[in-house]
């Protein structure tokens, strides 16, 4: 159910005229992910989720939309595009691809399934999460933080008012 | 914890993934386009927690709460990630925004041949 | 240097190599300088580095005559030349009686000759280049006869070529002349090319039966006979070859039929080169060469066959053609080709040595006929034309009665050197076994009655009748040409060019010689001593030389019995003295009745009045102009057609088009190139399709490359 | 309450890395502190750091091989090989970048910054075998350089080329993502060792996972290094983005993605029947499509734009050739002609720098007319390069050439050698376009040139470079194999000496 | 620095010397460049004397390991058949150098790029490392693309294009064929090796090649489509043509950079592949023939000089192949020999003409006409020129290609490569057509009336460059007259060169045999071994030939 309405919402993305509407489907899309991610038993991840994805990246999507006005611009869809045929095509072709090949060989006769579903210890608890993350993940740890530094610097360089 | 088996969730997340593949290649607005990129992140976060969930048991050699971590990880860098993306992302459509009123990106082909 | 016996030899060569070098290094320096005596000194210098090498020979002749017939073989070797571990030619001279002959021909007429031309040239403005070539041509001649070894032969060959070249050449200023040169070159070279081939056919043949020669010298001459016979046993039809293959060399160089043309048109050249080269000595080089290589000839019946026919057709050939031409050198030059011809029948026949003693004989009166038509000519303002003569035995004695004797000898009057000759070769042809010879033999019989005739015409024609010239219009003065435009506002930072007033001064230190044109006022005068002497000079051998040399003493001399084996002997019919005899008579007879009167009408300068059949002959029965003709214009759209056509067609164009390709391939990535982001995605999704697509397809065993 | 174990680590490892980024928060302070100033002091102290981080690489070449930080960072002569080459590349970008932003009017302090951080990156991506620090390295990589070609604001083609580089990126960091998750689920982990692992469990249901994610992953990797199709970002970027910024990135995002590749195909070598012969393909393409288009353009960044296209294949031929025999055929092809590369590259951008004057920045190649004239060195220089580039000898880009091809063939891909060889004759065509129009004459007297010290230095270094590297070879792999046989790293060489 | 080094990179020290004199010194730069010349000469002179002939292996070796990993190494040597060419390079640098004396346009750089062009020519004849000789085969392209570039005529553009893009495509593939052969090196003894040495001696013995036949004759290929292409051979010859005609006056040096090609093909082609080359030879001496007679043919009737000469390099470049693929003895002295006489006589030719270009800045063939009487002594000296493009005996050409045509003839009567009766029939044939074409030539510039005023002021060479001209036109008159000068230090290598390519394995000998002399396997007429079997002899021809000439030392 839910993933029915997270495809409906996700296709709603693509396919709204409106950037507005895109966008608000897309925060509902990553709402109903952060439920997805409640059902696997990742409490934290579902949180996080909500917090940064649907409050504050969406958030800063908005506002830029809102900033350039881009709700008043035309429809970006032209209908006769060959492309856009061709795109849906290639699409149904790589989900075809990867679903057959990919994910057949892991429904239900696979042992995964046999397997007593239960979650890992400590699964999605923060604790287990923020040990990872200073001990083993440490290192990548600090590297995001050089990689959010250069997003900074980078969307302030690009925001600044012309060079003095 | 309920019977849904994990290619569910793996079909979800490709289906997801090859939506917002789709919208990358089909729309016109940058913003648009850059939000299809998310849904794709998104997919992939779906995909890797639903692989962290259900704890391969076939691997051989690890321990599991080891592997069950190491999916999450991979989930929290790539939201930082995107995170970072998207401040990055935002400032460059804006200042296209400011040099030319338009954000087609049908427009955006001085560059060519 | 080798042997001491003939250590002297090789100064045969040597000195006038150093005329040579001596007049082209320091001839105009010297004329320059000295004006009229250093003219004199240049002219005595070169004179003298021929003379010098006639005494040597002498000597040398001597001292062969001294000794045992089956010794007169020396080899005088004085440095390497191509010298490689498995074949070697080196500067080697052999001195046999062959050479030995053949020099003393070149020397002393050719010493002759350049007395005469000292007189001959005496105002000419290049007179030491003329020298320079001339003893040149003296070095390559002595080069072609003493060499030991083919390659050296081959070597004078074409030295003797390229200063056959440079004379007809020599008065440059016209066009005509060098196309003369040019065409003397080529038919030579097509003819170098037989020679060249049979050279290598016979390098492969010797090389192939010997195995090793140690010093690896196959190709000289007194190893060539003793391995010749082993080697060419055994493949009968490789002696064919060679012997065909050189005689296409000798064709070329001795103006045989298909290649006879050039030599009447290098009568373009200062008339002593005529007389020298054209005559006397270069084109006898490939009778000389016949003789050389004829242990080759000699097992070949098939080439001896091949050899007489085309000597006895080119002899008629030319003879004929003689008869229609006005122009007094093209008459001797024909008649030269003519006589080649009999040379050829003689050597087709076996009788190498009679082919030989014509060689002698014929350079002694043709050098004579030459250098009396030149002196006839330097006579008459430069004039040639047969039908501007006339009259002349009254100014010009001592002219007149030298051609005379050089004409009764080469029409065969009985006993002078002419007809000695000329009966050997008969005798040797009639008496041949082979049809074709003895048909060549009959034809060659009645060619001497129709040279008799011709040569009658000449002689009548120039000495007799009225003073023709007389009738000529007045020549025109020339006009001086203006000086260049001078181009002063033309930066010369290099002084390239002359300055005005240098080249003012060059002009006029060039002042024009006195040309002058036959006209009707026009009065011959006898030409200088140094012109006579050497007629003199010639007249006496042309006359006796039959004597002195027939009777088989040449024969001995040249091939004793016993010492070079299976010469042909023959048996000439009795009757042949006689009827040649006859033929001659008849000949000078009918000639100098027909034309001491006179030009006869149908001869004149309106050549539509002509007997078709002269007029045919004029033209060399189309021959030449056919072949020229063919030659130049099929040369050049050959030619043409692939410069123009096939080069930038095809191998131009695969280049441009593998580049057109290219850049059209580049246009078409350009256009996909289209800039549109979306466009892009697109492309990246359908490589990323591709390539999950591929690698889940060939993971199942599916594919390799 | 958490057990709190700092684990054991190497610090030396990552010290490099560590140097480059807060080399980096230095100079972003130094603009901070002093934004009115020239750059000159961040230059400076970019620099030093470079040389500083350098030392420690060096320094740690001899130490053995080691990976630390749970299997996040390794260390080892490939690794410490790149992070020596992005160095250097970043030394030479920074050097020539200060007078051309200047001239252009686009002085912005932060270039050093996120050029020293994107830096930080590529080396994160060559000094690791866990699949998510390859990521978040080129993240950090590409994210700073998203930043930076749209460095100059004013201009409609540079934040095209942002944005068109960006939106591309992203995408394509999609698909990576995608891989690494099916990775992920096939192995349990992001490190490249599970691969060994899932093999030997041989699960099949999960092979399909593995191909997949390794395919995607592939995908990542190709359009960071622009290999075709993914390259079509390529000439665009290279032509809008800002001149040092484009040579910063030429060497720069094809020094991390191909080490990166290098160290996925090594594990997946067992597999190389599966994926090789698309590789060949995609060499193939790579190498020609570059060359046939760069043919018909007429915007030296452009060419070179393509130019790099064909070059990323040629380097893709040497990495396939490892992969197919790793036992005969070494790093060093990669290696130097990744080294090579970048030198005449960066040489050559920074030329095509010199023509931007007061604002205004002319790249098309009857810009460069007449450069022969008003600086003869700088036209050597730039003649050096392109005969480099080309591959005529005694150039790096020869000897470069000639180890990949030995490397082909002794890997018995011939074909691959053989369409290396026509393609080389190909690109001479454009590369000699570029020499032509440097010969050719200007219209009017010919106005000399005044070339700063960084921009002269940069110049001199890389044609030293290009034509030292390629003479002395044979001391600089010597030392190299020294360090090799020091940490018994890859296969000894088999040479004869 | 031992002394092929010095002599290969002298040139490009004089060029560095000359890159830090400014550009205004115009007189110094001339200056030093021509005493770089001279002293290059020298030092090719002093080789020359040090050299030793009786020995086939490579002398004066230099060996310093380059890039080890791959056995590459700098390593310079000189045999028979390189001597000559270094000593040529050197001869004809100084002519280069002194006609360049004229040079007006940015004389710095043009001596530079002069200098580095000899360097790259000597480079190419002394190397042995296969590596490094193809470094300098296609360094040189550098420099001729750029002379050609900037100094040449009005068509430059496209001929320097098309020079650089067909020699370095024609060439690449040579290089991946370099490598396959240090690959089977390294499989045939183990050890990875570029050097000529090394690899040749895994040909003598037979285990290079061992079950790779189709291989071999790619590889064969591949070098000689390099080398057929910078000869050039016949389809191959529009580069030659373009860059003649467009080249520069100071350009003599092309002349050498062809010879490079057929060296090549002599060094490596023949020796290397013993097994491809009876295939492959009717093949290319069929394409050498052609480009005898099409040469020739075109050359008639071309307008322009330099293109004549040009279409006459081509046909004279037929003879050199011809013979070299005859793969008889008398045929490669000839080829070697070939090499040397042409590129003396096409040095002379350019130098010549392009003094008179440089006096009427004009190549028309028609636009010249009584030249003799003006400049006399320039007429002597083409007219030695012409002699020798015409093969005449006495000039050097005339030794060259008798012995190829011989060895040709040879070839065909013994059936080694069956066609060549045939072949030196056609070849002997376009020696006619060298006549037609030259003497046209000669004629159409020097005979007749001086057709145009400017002709008529023009005045005679100056003393200096009579004294240019006078180098090599002297020198093809002492070819022709002594040709052992040339022949004798070659011969031993020659030799050597055809049995590595004939014999059968491990009869082959080998250059990295360095005790191997050639005796005693000496067999050097085709089809003469039903009749003296080899080693018969007790003393081999060559010993023979020693004992017999003793005095004939160096």
């Amino acid at each position: 159910m839910v993933a029915i309405l997270s495809v409906l919402s996700a296709l709603g993305v693509v396919f709204f005229k409106n950037a507005v509407r895109s966008a608000l489907s897309l925060v509902a899309t990553f709402a109903l992910l952060s439920v997805l991610y409640l059902t696997l038993d990742a409490q934290l991840l579902a949180w996080t989720q909500l917090v940064v994805y649907a409050g504050a990246i969406m958030v800063l999507f908005l506002f830029v939309i809102m900033v350039l006005n881009l709700s008043k611009q035309p429809a970006l869809i032209e209908r006769r595009d060959p492309k856009l045929m061709l795109a849906t095509l290639l699409g149904f072709g790589f989900a075809g691809i990867i679903g057959v090949q990919v994910v057949t060989p892991l429904l239900p006769p696979s042992e995964i399934v046999k397997d007593p579903v239960l979650a890992p210890n400590g699964f999605g608890q923060p604790q287990a999460i923020g040990m990872a993350l200073f001990t083993d993940y440490g290192y990548p740890f600090e590297a995001i933080s050089v990689l959010l530094l250069v997003g900074i610097v980078g969307s302030i360089l690009l925001a600044k008012r012309r060079l003095r | 914890m309920n019977g849904v088996p994990m290619a569910a969730y793996l079909l979800l997340g490709l289906v997801l993934f090859t939506i917002g593949v789709v919208g990358v290649v089909i729309r016109r607005s940058p913003i648009v386009i850059f939000m299809c990129i998310e849904l794709m992140l998104n997919a992939v976060n779906l995909t890797t927690l639903a692989f962290a969930r259900y704890l391969p048991q076939f691997v051989a050699g690890r321990e599991r709460g080891h592997t069950a971590v190491a999916g999450e990880m991979i989930v929290i860098f790539i939201m930082a990630v995107a995170a970072a993306e998207v401040a990055v992302g935002l400032g460059i459509i804006m200042a296209i925004f400011r040099l030319r009123d338009s954000t087609d990106i049908d427009q955006m082909n001085v560059l060519r041949g | 240097m080798g042997d001491s016996d003939f250590s002297y030899v090789p100064w045969i060569v040597f000195t006038p190599l150093l005329g040579f070098l001596f007049q082209a290094l320091l001839g105009k320096f010297l004329i320059d300088r000295l004006g009229a005596r250093g003219r004199w000194f240049c002219g005595f210098a070169a004179v003298l580095v021929v003379a010098f090498p006639f005494l040597l020979g002498v000597a040398a002749a001597f001292k062969l005559a001294g000794m045992a017939p089956a010794m007169r073989g020396t080899m005088v070797t004085v440095a390497p030349w191509i010298d490689l571990v498995g074949f070697r030619a080196p500067l080697e001279f052999y001195v046999d009686p062959l050479s030995i002959t053949m020099v003393l021909v070149v020397t002393g007429v050719g010493s002759l000759i350049h007395l005469y031309a000292t007189g001959y040239m005496a105002e000419d403005a290049d007179y030491p280049r003329f020298f320079t070539y001339m003893n040149l041509f003296i070095v390559a001649m002595l080069i072609l006869v003493l060499a030991g070894n083919l390659p050296l032969l081959f070597v004078g060959w074409e030295g003797v070529g390229l200063c056959s070249y440079l004379l007809i050449g020599f008065w440059y200023k016209d066009h005509a002349n060098a196309k003369a040169a040019n065409k003397a070159f080529i038919f030579n070279r097509v003819g170098d090319l037989g020679f060249v081939l049979g050279l290598f056919l016979l390098f492969c043949v010797l090389a192939r039966s010997a195995g090793s020669v140690p010093d690896g010298r196959f190709l000289s001459f007194d190893l060539i006979r003793v391995q010749l016979v082993n080697a060419i046993g055994a493949n009968p039809g490789y002696a064919t070859a060679i012997a065909l293959l050189l005689f296409v060399g000798a064709c070329g160089k001795s103006a045989q039929f298909p290649l006879y043309s050039w030599l009447p048109d290098a009568m373009a050249g200062p008339t002593p080169v005529s007389a020298l080269i054209h005559a006397a000595t270069m084109v006898t080089a490939g009778v000389f060469m016949l003789n050389r290589m004829y242990p080759v000839f000699q097992a070949s019946p098939v080439a001896g066959g091949v050899i007489a026919a085309i000597g006895a057709f080119t002899a008629l050939f030319a003879a004929l053609i003689a008869f229609g031409q006005m122009d007094i050198k093209k008459v001797l030059a024909f008649s030269t080709v003519s006589q080649l011809g009999f040379m050829f029948v003689a050597c087709g026949a076996g009788a190498y040595d009679a082919g030989m003693f014509h060689v002698v004989t014929h350079a002694f009166f043709k050098a004579l006929l030459f250098l009396g038509a030149g002196a006839v000519i330097h006579a008459m303002a430069h004039n040639q034309d047969l039908r501007n003569y006339g009259g002349l035995r009254k100014y010009l004695p001592i002219t007149f009665l030298t051609v005379m004797a050089g004409f009764l000898a080469i029409a065969g009057f009985p006993y002078l050197a002419g007809f000695a000759s000329k009966e050997e070769i008969l005798g040797s042809a009639i008496g041949n076994g082979a049809v074709v010879v003895r048909i060549s033999g009959f034809v060659a019989l009645f060619t001497a009655f129709l040279t008799a005739v011709y040569m009658a015409r000449l002689a009548g024609l120039t000495f007799f009748g009225a003073e023709r010239w007389r009738e000529l219009p007045e020549p025109h003065a020339h006009e001086d040409q203006a000086l260049p435009a001078l181009m002063e506002d033309e930066p010369d930072p290099n002084r390239f060019y002359y300055t005005a007033a240098e080249l003012a001064e060059r002009e006029a230190h060039a002042a024009h010689a006195d040309h002058h044109e036959l006209g009707p006022e026009h009065k011959p005068h006898e030409a200088p001593l140094s012109m006579s002497i050497p007629l003199i000079a010639l007249a006496i051998p042309s006359l006796l030389a039959g004597f002195i040399l027939g009777g088989e003493r040449l024969q001995n001399w040249l091939y004793p019995a016993g010492v070079k084996p299976g010469l042909l002997g023959w048996d000439a019919p009795p009757w042949l003295p006689w009827v040649s005899g006859a033929a001659a008579l008849l000949g000078i007879a009918y000639g100098l009745r027909t034309y001491m009167k006179g030009l006869p009408a149908d001869q004149g300068w309106d050549m539509g009045k002509w007997n078709p059949l002269r007029r045919l002959s004029a033209d060399q029965f189309h021959y030449d102009a056919e072949l020229m003709a063919g030659m130049s214009v099929g040369g050049r759209t050959v030619g043409l057609a692939l410069s123009k056509g096939f080069d930038p067609l095809f191998v131009d164009g695969t280049v441009n088009a593998t580049g057109y390709t290219a850049g059209a391939l580049g246009l078409m990535l350009r256009k996909l190139q289209s800039g549109y982001v979306r466009f892009y995605a697109l492309t990246m999704l359908i490589g990323v399709l591709a390539i999950v697509g591929y690698l889940l397809y060939a993971s199942k065993g599916g594919a390799s490359l | 309450m958490f057990q709190y174990a700092p684990p054991s680590i190497e610090w030396l490892t990552i010290l490099p890395i560590l140097t480059v980024v807060v080399t980096g928060v230095i100079a972003l302070l130094i603009e901070l502190l002093r934004p009115k100033g020239a750059n000159g002091v961040a230059v400076a102290v970019s620099l030093i750091g470079l040389v500083v981080a350098a030392g420690f690489t060096v320094i740690g070449f001899a130490r053995p091989e080691a990976e630390t930080f749970a299997g996040m960072a390794i260390r080892d002569g490939f690794g410490s090989s790149i992070e020596l080459i992005v160095i250097v590349v970043t030394a030479l970008a920074v050097l020539f970048s200060d007078s051309y932003l200047r001239e252009k009017g686009i002085a912005f302090g932060e270039f050093y910054p996120l050029a020293l951080w994107s830096a930080s990156g590529a080396m994160m991506m060559a000094t690791t075998r866990n699949l998510l620090m390859v990521f978040i390295g080129l993240e950090v990589l590409s994210v700073s350089l998203y930043v930076l070609a749209g460095l100059s604001r004013s201009e409609e083609k540079s934040e095209e080329a942002a944005i068109k580089y960006f939106l591309l990126g992203a995408f394509a960091s999609g698909f990576f993502l995608y891989g690494l998750a099916f990775f992920y689920g096939a192995t349990g982990t992001t490190h490249l060792s599970g691969f060994a692992d899932a093999i030997q469990a041989d699960y099949s249901p999960t092979k399909g996972l593995l191909i997949a994610g390794l395919g995607l992953m592939l995908v990542g990797f190709s359009f960071k290094s622009g290999f075709v199709p993914f390259h079509q970002w390529t000439p665009d970027v290279y032509q809008g983005a800002p001149t040092n910024v484009t040579a910063f990135m030429a060497g720069i995002a094809k020094l991390g993605a191909l080490a990166a590749l290098w160290r996925v195909l090594e594990v997946y070598t067992g597999w190389q029947t599966t994926w090789m012969p698309a590789m060949i393909w995609v060499a193939i393409l790579t190498m020609s499509v570059g060359n046939l288009a760069a043919l018909v353009q007429k915007d030296v960044k452009r060419i070179l734009g393509y130019s790099s296209i064909s070059h990323a294949g040629y380097m893709l031929v040497a990495v396939l050739a490892h992969a197919k025999s790793p036992q005969t055929v070494s790093d060093f092809s990669l290696l130097y002609y990744l080294f090579g590369y970048s030198l005449m590259t960066i040489g050559a951008f920074a030329i095509v720098s010199l023509t931007a004057r007061s604002g205004k920045e002319g790249t098309r190649l009857e810009d460069l007319r007449g450069l022969a004239y008003r600086s003869p060195f700088v036209a050597t220089c730039l003649v050096i390069f392109m005969f480099s580039l080309i591959g005529l000898p005694p150039t790096v880009g020869f000897v470069g050439k000639l180890l990949i091809f030995n490397a082909a063939v002794q890997a018995n891909l011939m074909p691959l050698a053989i369409v290396l060889a026509v393609n080389s004759a190909v690109s001479a065509f454009y590369y000699l376009g570029i020499v032509w129009a440097v010969m050719g004459k200007e219209q009017g007297e010919p106005k000399p040139w005044t070339i700063e010290l960084g921009p002269r230095v940069a110049c001199v270094l890389c044609a030293f470079g290009v034509l030292a590297a390629a003479i002395f070879v044979g001391p600089v792999q010597g030392w190299l194999s020294e360090q090799h046989r020091a940490t018994q790293a890859t296969p000894v060489l088999v040479s004869r000496g | 620095m031992g002394l092929l080094s010095l002599i290969t990179f002298a040139p490009i020290i004089g060029a560095l010397i000359i890159a830090l004199i400014p550009a205004e010194h115009v007189k110094a730069i001339k200056g030093l460049a021509m005493v770089t010349a001279i002293a290059t000469l020298g030092f090719s002179l002093f080789i020359f004397g040090q050299f030793k002939p009786g020995d086939f292996h490579f002398q004066l070796l230099e060996s310093i390991p380059w890039i080890p990993s791959l056995g590459i190494r700098y390593q310079v040597g000189v045999d028979g058949i390189s001597l000559w060419m270094v000593v040529m390079t050197a001869v004809l640098g100084v002519v280069a150098t002194g006609v360049s004396l004229y040079e007006s346009k940015r004389v710095k750089a043009f001596m530079i790029l002069l200098l580095l062009l000899e360097t790259t020519m000597l480079g190419t004849f002394v190397a042995v490392d296969m590596i490094l000789f193809y470094t300098f085969f296609e360094a040189a392209l550098l420099p001729i693309a750029l002379l050609i570039w900037i100094w040449g005529d009005e068509n430059r553009k496209k001929a320097a294009v098309r020079v650089f893009i067909y020699l370095f495509a024609g060439s690449i593939l040579m290089l991946v064929g370099m490598i396959v052969l240090a690959q089977r090196t390294q499989l045939a003894t183990g050890h990875l090796s570029f050097s000529l040495i090394d690899v040749q001696a895994a040909v003598a013995n037979g285990k290079l090649w061992a079950g790779a036949l189709s291989l071999e004759v790619w590889v064969f290929w591949a070098f000689a489509l390099a080398f057929l292409i910078k000869s050039p051979a016949f389809p191959f010859h529009t580069w030659l043509v373009d860059s003649y005609t467009q080249a520069p006056t100071g350009a003599v040096l092309l002349g050498v950079l062809v010879k490079t090609g057929t060296y090549g093909l002599i060094r490596f082609c023949i020796t290397l592949f013993p097994e491809a080359l009876p295939r492959a030879a009717p093949a290319i001496m069929g394409l050498a023939v052609v480009g005898i007679l099409y040469g020739g043919a075109v050359a008639a009737v071309q307008l322009d000089i330099k293109k004549l000469i040009a279409f006459s390099s081509l046909a004279h470049v037929g003879f050199i192949v011809l013979g070299a693929f005859s793969l008889s003895y008398n045929g490669l002295v000839g080829a070697v020999l070939g090499g040397v006489n042409h590129g003396f006589a096409t040095g002379a030719l350019f130098l010549l003409v392009g003094l008179l270009y440089l006096r009427r800045r004009s190549r028309g063939v028609n636009e010249f006409g009584g030249l003799k009487a003006q400049m006399p002594v320039f007429a002597a000296l083409f007219l030695i020129s012409t002699l020798a493009a015409v093969g005449l005996p006495g000039t050097n050409a005339f030794v060259g290609e008798f012995l190829s045509l011989l060895g040709t003839f040879e070839s065909g009567i013994a059936h080694t490569v069956g066609l060549s009766v045939g072949y030196a029939v056609l070849a002997a044939a376009g020696v006619i057509l060298a006549a037609v074409y030259m003497l046209i030539l000669f004629q159409k510039l020097f005979y007749g009336e001086p057709k145009l005023p400017a002709i008529r002021r023009l005045r005679d060479l100056r003393g200096w460059e009579v004294a240019l001209a006078l180098v090599p036109t002297a020198l093809i008159l002492w070819g022709g007259i002594y040709p052992a000068t040339f022949t004798g230090p070659m011969q031993a290598s020659v030799n050597a060169t055809r049995m590595m390519g004939m014999n059968s394995a491990n009869q082959r000998p080998a250059w990295g045999n360095s005790a191997q002399s050639l005796d005693e396997r000496l067999n050097l007429y085709q089809g003469a071994e039903q009749v003296a079997p080899a080693g018969v002899h007790a003393q081999g021809p060559i010993a023979a030939y020693n004992a017999a000439r003793p005095e004939d030392g160096p």
